[in-house]
């Protein structure tokens, strides 16, 4: 069965100045033990993605659709199951750590929070546990008597995700875990992550704006624009040879060191990011698409299959890929 | 000709209770019309160096000098030098007051110094930043602008002062992927239009590739490798670098260094690299029979020259075995 | 231009304060009551406040003539009322301003200049802070004698650390923002910077504060006075010590004891609704979430 | 267990002694705490009347007439030269210890005011003219003044107990907080809490008898506010030296008496009648125009005395038709009468103004003949005073109408009692003064002598008052023995202080008390028929008092110890319903909220 | 692969803590000493100013000869160089002899120690009260805030924040005391006791009994800070990134905020509960006149009333440095407890 189903997923958020439609339909799948990554500008939505999974949005935020986590749809679900499909079914990790612990607990004391609340171990049984977390991440176990400020960013990501282990989930969302982080250091989490992934059979949704990060970790990228998915596949076809302008714009803006295309000679997007209260009718990428044609501002483009869809699926919104296939 | 040059400069704060060597010995020049990125990992001193470049830290020793004279210190004198010098932050939300105008806040540089024609300045200056046609843009507050655009209107207001060098601080960092080419472009622009010089600071050697004439690496408060884009960054000669490099996205086998950010209250003796050098982990380095030199033995401080150079023990005995350290450097 | 501009500020801030119901009712109240303050002199006779003119019988209980009562010369509590309205607000306002004066002063520098002189200045302000601020009035009160003027030092004096310490983080804070640095790297001195940048950012802060601070102000007034240090002029504290000093509570004289109370926890309390109304609008961070 | 046994001992003792009736026990309130329990060095009202309670004196004043009679003195005679006083003490007056009060305790007390400066803080001045005191035996004191005293009857001096007082080691900071105290008065002081109150026992070896209460408690309330609650209430059973606003708050209680009678207080204004020292030469500020005799009066005229007892005195006092001396003493009291009265008549203080020379101006203030000067005047009162703030506003007002535009100063007792006594830096001051039954000392304060030294040093003066006839009538009325004729140059002293006018009589404030009938049976004032009950140099009301008899058990005590235990009945209910609703709240939060 | 990250532990860490607090410890008490040494000098020089001469106020009630008058001026050291007079008012406070009341001619001293006690019982009890409702009320407001509660509690608060608190006092024992029409009055007009207290136990009771009205005043007008205090920190702390992991982590709303919003917003509140502390003591002035409670703030009032210079100087000086006592005592505890700052 498919670990984790988004279904038509659209979340809107009520504010004063008015709404903002941050997602605005997205159905996306995830086996277990799949990689899969989320990639998109800054506000398309993507940390909000990641919140509605487990029903974390703040008051403000209405919700529609259907997040069917292990064929459970997470938005109708008592407080009690929600609770307790929080972090023993579904964990997080967050894009800043720093932030993300309590900053006036011990770290052994975070880890072992999510243990002793699922009922899972308690006392001496916990501490062992966290031990062991600790030492999965690659942390001395002693760190567990530590504080969160005596670590370093890097150090906080990982006991992030020692704690996003702790209750040995299927699934892990990890929202941006290495933005905030040095390239150094970002390169050891990276390695740590697929490690992990790869070791436990765990079900990974990460989240990025870098899509090059996302293609070495993930088996499928998807990309967000605006609220939207508008292309989304298999990464190293997503990667190298995106559909959508937007991907193609996206994958270009890091350079491969030694291209000698790309020397000299920076590539980017012109334009601004949408505002997601005001979204350009039509294809909301149109204005800064360097290939729109008259019909993108008329009407909405829907995710259309690229290639023979035999394989994995590639799908993208774009009126070039149908004029493509066809 | 060099415009702006760092003389062994050596800059240290007191960090709780320790000394901080945030610098520690950097000659550095960035000449005419040049591109010169400064890579390294967080924490090497590249911001501090930078500032020190613009007279807004002082070096304990060394000099910075423009156009062949030392800086001095007095408020004319800093005032001058950031005339012809000027400074982009990595941060364009932060870097405008928010209760500013684009127009003030372009137009604060011509004010500080009494500039003449103010109007036409800040008009100018947009324009060349790409914000066209100015006049639209004069009103607006930083809020009502996409990040994009707030970064070029902070770079428009260091070319209101009509300055010969550019320090750009991660100018890209804090930038969406899909701006980040843009605000690129404009600096090699400004340098084709303008005769404008940069020193670009990064960690991205991506940034480094995509427009930088030179790169210089630095670790732990001092350049460790610098030199030719092409040369360094496709057959790096210093164990750093080459990490460095390995660790991209798409390399295919990462040399992940292992530990922290070094921390400069605690240098390390010799090599301030060995503690974290794959090269001496590896046992190459004893191969080559230098590990004890890498260990006690003080490496100089490389001099500012545009040619390509490495302080490393193991590559300056490699670069005695020249033949075999070209093979070594391409299988890497 | 920059007038529209100024105008649409305006009308963001209005839309945003309004929005601030608690905050609405405070303006409303302060409105009434400074309208008030300020018409008394062209409405009212002030001889009605000399007791020699005085015409109402003693501690009178409400009448058509006197719709609050008299006070013990006979005077009328409303008139009284209305003539110490004036008085409570001046000082209020006087010794919040100059409160708010030495703060700023004192807040900005300290956050803007680094070593000895900043260590001085925060060992001044830590030091006022700390001092219990009736207590040192009432010794200030003393020693400076009688007179509106001298409780507005005595209040001023004492409160400002406060403001102080408020204002000095909040210039560290923008201090620290990078367009700091590049004002500086654009050539800015301590004085460009201090004025054009730090000093716009902490002035809503100062403008909420300042609100804040005539409302403890006025009650500071009305405990000085009723503890002895009083200003000499008809106020609300005044009033209240007089209907104390004249037994009015103890003759059930209510329209008397209530009114003065009653006024100053209505003006208080609406400058401090206004005051934190302000804050909520004008400080970035709390975005207008209440 | 022996204590235990003890304790229940005393407790049957008692009920044995008063089977039906509780302890008769009167509360009294003093808006004034104790400021020490030694009578050398207090000097608060409140504290010099509780030692009158405790202590003898030589004499005390007759509870009828006022004139000084016997208490621990017998009997007195003087020598012909009038230096030498021979009193004879009491034969059979006890301390409360039992030890007899003798001539040596009597002579102790004054000669340890006379040689020690720490116990002269309180009295010094009472016996700064004497030149020996000696106990020729137990019972025979004699006294050797320096110069003829008039006052040596009025001594203000308690007699101590010798025998425990000489082993204080330093009487100027000795507390005398040991209980019961040893005393020779009335009534014994059995507990002191400091701000608290003070619990006096009757004596039961009082010479005249013990009192007819067992207890007197004298309770201290900082807030007379509160202290006229609790007497509504019944926390206290009396209370003496009231502002009006208090007493008239009183009216309408029907267990509450009222007492309202002639009281001992003079108030008046002083002018600065260009004062200068004893030796002449002129010092302060004071307004030139005050000089002229004619400026002092109009603005005697200008005084509406009986609004002013309306209005500051809530109608309960005198207004002031004569000087210093109230009407209460009778026998010196002198009044204006006929023409000679100064009316309030603004017309005429304008006219005698006019006349004087003092020229209106335009904005209505007047100006010196000279012209340079305008007549504009402070008037220097007491902070935290509202009664002269009231006159003060008064006065301005009525001022105003004559020309003299006033300003109010207010100074804290220090400042006031320099600048009015010593620096003259005041224009027009208030003062008051609560004069003795013999009044020479208060005239006496009007003496050219009285004013400061050149050095600065206050005589004590209360007006910089300098006048021939004034100081030949002082020292006439001094060698004067025979008393009809010397009240007659007392009286002609009064006159010429009111037409000269240094000082302004405006009036004399009633006594004013209250005390409650369902507690107090009876008290007797002093004088008898509409005296003073409290605060008066004796200790005659304290000593007649009665209470009401009750029966055992009865409010009183009961009734607090009831509310106590009523409030904490209550307090633990409140708690255990919050924490009941705590419990649910809890229970009912454990539900899933979010 | 990842290279051995292998970190050594750094044994002298946690003893570095314990140094790093010490020396924290040593500066914040520095700080404090110097704050009081300029409390001492502040008040020599306060003081001073006071125009007219202390020996005439000293001898106000007392007819003296100018010999005496030298004699005290002498005694009070008067007559020596302004820098002597200094350097001996110095040397004597730090001896704690803070020299005589004029009125009760007693030392200011223990004048001071006989009314301490009463002053903290009111307001160690007052605070202790209005600190607890304050945080209680502050963080379910702020945890609900915008809804009922939280209007009706902070509008509460900010009211009675309002009233002055003489007016308060007087009000409450008009009604509550005294007792008005029906109302019966339930409590004492004045003091901390009254004569003939019951002993044993049920003496705590008198004195309660004696706190409930002086306490009530005080708590009712002091609360609001605490609430306001409370709610804030409570709501900056719920925006914060850790609370929503803690719901991640599956935790109940009530364990959210008891566990980790409560304790962490806990922290800053304390210092700013004792920065109150100075508007506490000068709250208790206005209270314990109403109530004529024994305590330094009725002591004060009289002074000032006296004027008795010498008590007013020495209980000025007192609260000074109770004040900066308690904010360096919050200073360090707060350091000791919170982990972030302990070892910065
Ligand atoms: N609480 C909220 N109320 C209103 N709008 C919100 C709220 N939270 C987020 N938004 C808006 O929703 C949009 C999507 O935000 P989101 O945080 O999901 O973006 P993101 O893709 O994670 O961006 P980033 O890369 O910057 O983290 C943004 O436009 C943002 O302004
Ligand atoms: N004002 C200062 N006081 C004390 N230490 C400082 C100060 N500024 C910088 N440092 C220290 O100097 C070192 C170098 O800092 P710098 O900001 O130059 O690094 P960087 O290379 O720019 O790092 P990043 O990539 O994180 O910006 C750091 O260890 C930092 O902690
Ligand atoms: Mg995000
Ligand atoms: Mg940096």
């Amino acid at each position: 069965m498919t670990l984790l189903e988004l279904r038509d997923l659209a979340v809107t958020y009520r504010s004063t100045a008015g709404d903002v439609p941050a997602v605005r339909g997205v159905s996306l799948g995830l086996e277990a033990g799949e990689a899969l990554g989320v990639a998109g500008e800054s506000g398309s939505g993507k940390s909000t993605l990641a919140m509605s999974l487990l029903r974390l949005l703040p008051r403000d935020a209405s919700v529609s659709g259907e997040i069917l986590l292990d064929g459970e749809d997470v938005l109708t679900m008592s407080w009690g199951r929600l609770r307790a499909v929080r972090w023993a079914s579904a964990s997080l990790v967050f894009q800043g750590a720093q932030h993300a612990l309590n900053p006036v607990r011990r770290i052994g004391d975070q880890i072992a929070e999510p243990l002793r609340v699922h009922g899972m171990a308690t006392g001496a049984e916990a501490r062992r546990r966290v031990a062991e977390l600790l030492e999965q991440v690659g942390l001395p176990a002693w760190r567990a008597r530590g504080y969160p400020h005596e670590l370093s960013g890097g150090q906080r990501q990982r006991v992030m995700i020692a704690m996003a282990l702790a209750c040995s989930p299927r699934l892990i969302v990890a929202d941006e875990p290495t933005t905030a982080l040095d390239v150094m250091i970002q390169a050891q989490v990276l390695s740590l992550i697929r490690s992990l992934i790869a070791e436990h059979g765990i079900g990974l949704v990460m989240i990025s704006h870098d899509l090059s990060v996302l293609a070495s970790t993930c088996d499928r990228l998807a990309v967000m624009y605006a609220g939207r998915v508008v292309e989304s596949g298999p990464s190293r076809e997503v990667f190298a040879g995106g559909r959508h302008p937007y991907s193609r714009a996206l994958a270009e803006a890091f350079p491969t060191v030694g291209d000698p295309a790309s020397r000299m000679a920076p590539r980017g997007l012109g334009g601004d990011p949408p505002d997601p209260a005001h979204l350009p009718a039509g294809c909301s990428f149109h204005p800064r698409c360097p290939v729109s044609l008259v019909s993108c501002a008329l009407e909405p483009v829907e995710l259309r299959a690229v290639g023979d869809g035999t394989e994995a699926p590639h799908t993208a919104a774009c009126v070039h890929v149908s004029e493509e296939s066809r | 000709m060099t415009l702006l040059e760092a003389r062994d400069v050596r800059v240290e704060f007191a960090s709780r209770g320790r000394r901080a060597r945030a610098v520690d010995g950097v000659n550095l020049a960035v000449g005419e019309g040049e591109i010169v990125a400064l890579v390294g990992e967080s924490g090497c001193g590249k911001t501090t160096l930078a500032r020190t470049l613009l007279g807004l830290e002082r070096p304990t020793s060394g000099s910075v000098r423009y156009g062949g004279v030392p800086l001095a210190y007095s408020s004319r004198a800093l005032r001058a030098h950031r005339r012809e010098v000027q400074l982009v932050l990595q941060d364009p939300t932060g870097s405008l007051n928010p209760r500013h105008t684009v127009y003030e806040a372009v137009a604060e540089g011509p004010r500080i110094h009494r500039l003449p024609g103010e109007g036409a300045l800040v008009a100018e200056a947009l324009s060349r930043a790409g914000l066209r046609p100015p006049e639209r843009f004069f009103d607006r507050h930083p809020h009502e602008l996409s990040g994009g655009q707030r970064q070029r209107v902070v770079i428009a207001g260091a070319l209101a002062l009509e300055p010969r060098v550019l320090v750009a601080d991660e100018p890209v960092a804090s930038l969406d992927a899909s701006v980040r080419g843009e605000i690129l472009a404009l600096l090699l622009r400004l340098r084709a239009e303008l005769g404008l010089s940069a020193l670009v600071v990064t960690h991205d050697l991506g940034l480094a590739w995509n427009i930088a004439d030179r790169v210089a690496v630095m670790y732990l408060g001092r350049i460790v490798e610098s030199g030719p884009v092409e040369r360094i960054l496709t057959s790096p000669s210093h164990p750093y670098t080459r990490a460095l490099l390995s660790v991209l996205p798409e390399s295919p086998s990462p040399v992940v260094l292992g530990g922290e950010p070094p921390d400069p209250t605690r240098i390390p003796a010799g090599c301030r690299f060995h503690p974290r050098c794959q090269v001496l982990a590896s046992g190459a380095a004893a191969e080559a029979g230098v590990d004890g030199l890498c260990a006690s033995g003080e490496l100089p401080v490389l001099p500012s020259s545009a040619e390509a150079q490495v302080a490393c023990h193991h590559a300056s005995a490699s670069a005695r075995r020249e033949a075999r350290t070209e093979t070594e450097a391409e299988r890497l | 231009m920059a007038r529209t501009r100024r105008r649409a500020a305006l009308t963001r801030f209005r839309r945003r304060y309004a929005r601030q119901r608690a905050g609405l009712y405070g303006a409303a109240i302060l409105l009434v009551v400074v309208l008030a303050a300020l018409l008394t002199p062209l409405l009212t006779d002030p001889s009605g406040m000399d007791v020699t003119k005085a015409t109402g019988a003693r501690m009178a209980p409400p009448s058509m003539d006197f719709p609050l009562g008299t006070d013990e010369s006979g005077r009328s509590v409303l008139l009284m009322l209305l003539w110490g309205a004036r008085v409570s607000l001046l000082i209020g306002f006087m010794s919040a301003l100059l409160s708010m004066v030495i703060g700023t002063v004192f807040g900005i520098a300290a956050g803007h200049f680094r070593g000895w002189v900043a260590a001085v200045l925060m060992r001044v302000t830590d030091w006022f802070l700390v001092l219990p601020a009736l207590v040192l009035a009432m010794v200030l009160a003393a020693i400076l004698g009688g007179g509106p003027s001298t409780i507005i030092v005595a209040i001023g004096v004492t409160s400002w650390a406060s403001t102080a310490r408020l204002i000095r983080a909040q210039t560290l804070a923008v201090e620290a923002r990078p367009y700091i640095e590049r004002s500086r790297a654009l050539g800015a001195g301590h004085w460009h910077v201090m004025t054009r940048h730090v000093l716009p950012n902490v002035a809503p802060l100062v403008l909420a504060n300042t609100t804040l601070m005539v409302a403890s102000a006025i009650v500071t007034e009305s405990t000085l006075a009723f503890l002895g240090a009083g200003s000499g002029q008809v106020s609300w504290g005044t009033m209240l010590r007089g209907s104390y000093d004249w037994g009015a509570a103890t003759s059930g004289a209510w329209w008397y004891v209530l009114p003065p109370g009653l006024c100053i926890i209505a003006v208080v309390l609406a400058f401090t609704l206004c005051g934190r109304a302000l804050e909520t609008v004008l400080n970035p961070r709390l975005g207008g979430a209440s | 267990s022996p204590s235990a046994a003890k304790a229940s001992q005393t407790s049957q003792g008692t009920a044995v002694r008063s089977p039906q009736t509780e302890k008769r026990i009167v509360r009294l309130g003093a808006t004034q705490s104790m400021d020490s329990m030694n009578p050398f060095l207090a000097v608060r009202v409140v504290s010099t009347s509780i030692h009158r309670w405790m202590y003898g004196f030589l004499t005390v004043p007759d509870s009828k007439t006022l004139k000084p009679s016997p208490d621990l003195a017998e009997s007195w005679q003087t020598s012909p030269d009038k230096l030498t006083w021979t009193f004879t003490m009491r034969a059979g007056a006890t301390w409360s210890d039992g030890k007899p009060v003798t001539a040596q305790d009597a002579a102790w007390t004054f000669n340890k005011i006379m040689t020690d400066d720490g116990a002269k803080t309180a009295n010094g001045p009472a016996v700064e003219n004497f030149d020996t005191v000696t106990a020729s035996d137990d019972r025979t004191l004699v006294i050797k003044t320096k110069k003829p005293q008039a006052s040596m009857l009025e001594l203000p001096i308690p007699i101590m107990p010798k025998h425990v007082w000489e082993s204080v080691p330093d009487i100027g900071t000795y507390e005398n907080e040991t209980y019961p105290a040893v005393g020779s008065g009335p009534y014994i002081a059995v507990e002191h809490k400091k701000n608290g109150y003070v619990k006096l026992k009757a004596n039961p070896s009082y010479w005249r008898g013990a009192p007819g209460i067992d207890e007197l408690h004298v309770i201290f309330y900082e807030n007379p506010e509160a202290a006229i609650a609790g007497l509504k209430k019944g926390d206290i059973d009396w209370i003496g030296r009231l502002q009006g606003p208090q007493f008239e708050a009183l009216a309408g209680d029907a267990n509450i008496t009222q007492w309202n009678t002639q009281g001992r207080r003079a108030a008046y204004l002083q002018f600065n009648p260009g004062a200068a020292t004893a030796g002449g030469e002129p010092i302060g500020d004071g307004h030139p125009a005050l000089k002229d005799v004619r400026v002092r009066q109009a603005i005697h005229h200008a005084i509406d005395k009986k609004t002013l007892v309306e209005q500051a005195q809530n109608g309960l006092a005198v207004p002031a038709d004569g000087s210093i001396v109230p009407p209460m003493y009778q026998e010196f009291f002198w009044k204006a009468e006929g023409d000679k009265a100064v009316t309030f008549d603004l017309a005429e203080a304008n006219r005698i103004l006019d006349e004087a020379g003092y020229a209106k101006g335009a904005d209505g203030v007047r100006t010196m003949p000279d012209g340079k000067r305008r007549l504009e005047m402070r008037f220097s009162i007491h902070t935290d005073e509202p009664v002269e703030d009231k006159i003060a506003q008064f006065l301005t007002g009525w001022l105003k109408d004559i020309g003299i535009q006033l300003t109010t100063r207010r100074l804290d007792s220090n400042k006031f009692t320099e600048e009015t006594g010593s620096t003259a830096l005041y224009d027009i001051a208030i003062s008051g003064w609560s004069v003795n039954p013999d009044p020479e000392e208060i005239l006496a304060t009007h003496l050219c002598s009285r004013r400061p030294t050149a050095s600065g040093q206050g005589g004590g003066t209360e007006s910089f008052f300098c006048d021939k006839e004034f100081e030949r009538l002082y020292q006439a009325q001094l060698a004067e023995l025979d008393r009809p004729a010397r009240v007659a140059l007392i009286k002609q002293m009064q006159e010429r202080l009111y037409t000269e006018a240094p000082v302004v009589a405006i009036y004399y404030p009633n006594n004013l008390e209250g005390y409650r009938k369902d507690r107090i049976a009876s008290i007797t004032p002093i004088p008898e028929d509409k005296g003073i009950l409290y605060g008066g140099s004796s200790y005659w009301p304290v000593y007649s008092l009665r209470a009401v008899e009750r029966a055992a058990a009865p409010a009183g005590s009961g009734s607090g110890s009831g509310t106590v235990v009523a409030v904490a009945v209550a307090v633990v209910v409140v708690l255990g319903a919050g924490g009941f609703l705590l419990m649910r709240r809890r229970r009912a939060s454990a539900d899933d909220r979010e | 692969m990842l290279t051995s990250p292998q970190q050594v532990r750094d044994d002298t860490e946690e003893g570095g803590a314990r140094r790093a607090v010490a020396r924290y410890a040593l500066v914040k008490l520095g700080g404090a000493l110097l704050s009081i040494g300029l409390v001492i000098v502040a008040t020599f020089f306060l003081f001073r100013l006071i125009p007219g001469d202390p020996t005439i106020a000293y001898t106000r009630d007392v007819p003296v000869t100018p010999e005496q008058l030298a004699l005290l001026r002498r005694q009070m050291g008067l007559d020596r160089p302004l820098g002597a007079q200094f350097l001996d008012f110095v040397v004597r406070t730090l001896r704690l002899d803070l020299g005589t009341s004029y009125e009760y001619r007693r030392p200011v001293a223990e004048l001071i120690g006989e009314r301490v006690g009463p002053t903290l019982l009111l307001v160690g009890t007052g605070l202790a009260v209005a600190v607890g409702l304050g945080m209680w009320q502050g963080t379910k407001a702020a945890w609900h805030h915008g809804g009922r509660f939280d209007r009706l509690s902070t509008g509460t608060a900010l009211t009675l924040w309002s009233v002055p608190t003489f007016w308060l006092g007087l009000l409450l024992l008009m009604v509550l005391a005294a007792g008005v029409g029906p109302i019966p009055g339930l409590f004492p007009t004045r003091g901390i006791q009254d004569v003939d207290a019951p002993g044993g136990p049920l003496y705590l009771l008198h004195v309660a009994h004696h706190l409930v009205l002086p306490c009530l005043t005080l708590v009712a007008v002091v609360y609001a800070q605490y609430l306001l205090v409370m709610r804030s920190s409570l709501l900056e702390e719920i925006g914060q990134d850790y609370v929503t992991t803690a719901r991640a982590k599956g935790l109940r709303d009530d364990d959210v905020r008891r566990r980790h919003a409560v304790p962490n917003a806990l922290l800053p509140t304390v210092t700013l509960v004792f920065m109150q502390i100075g508007f506490v003591v000068g709250g208790a002035v206005s209270v314990e006149f109403v109530y004529s409670w024994p305590g330094l703030g009725l002591l004060f009032v009289e002074a000032i009333r006296g004027p008795d210079y010498a008590v007013m100087q020495g209980t000025f000086m007192l609260v000074c440095v109770a004040v900066i006592v308690m904010n360096t005592l919050a200073d360090v505890v707060y350091h000791i407890l919170d982990p972030r700052v302990r070892s910065a």
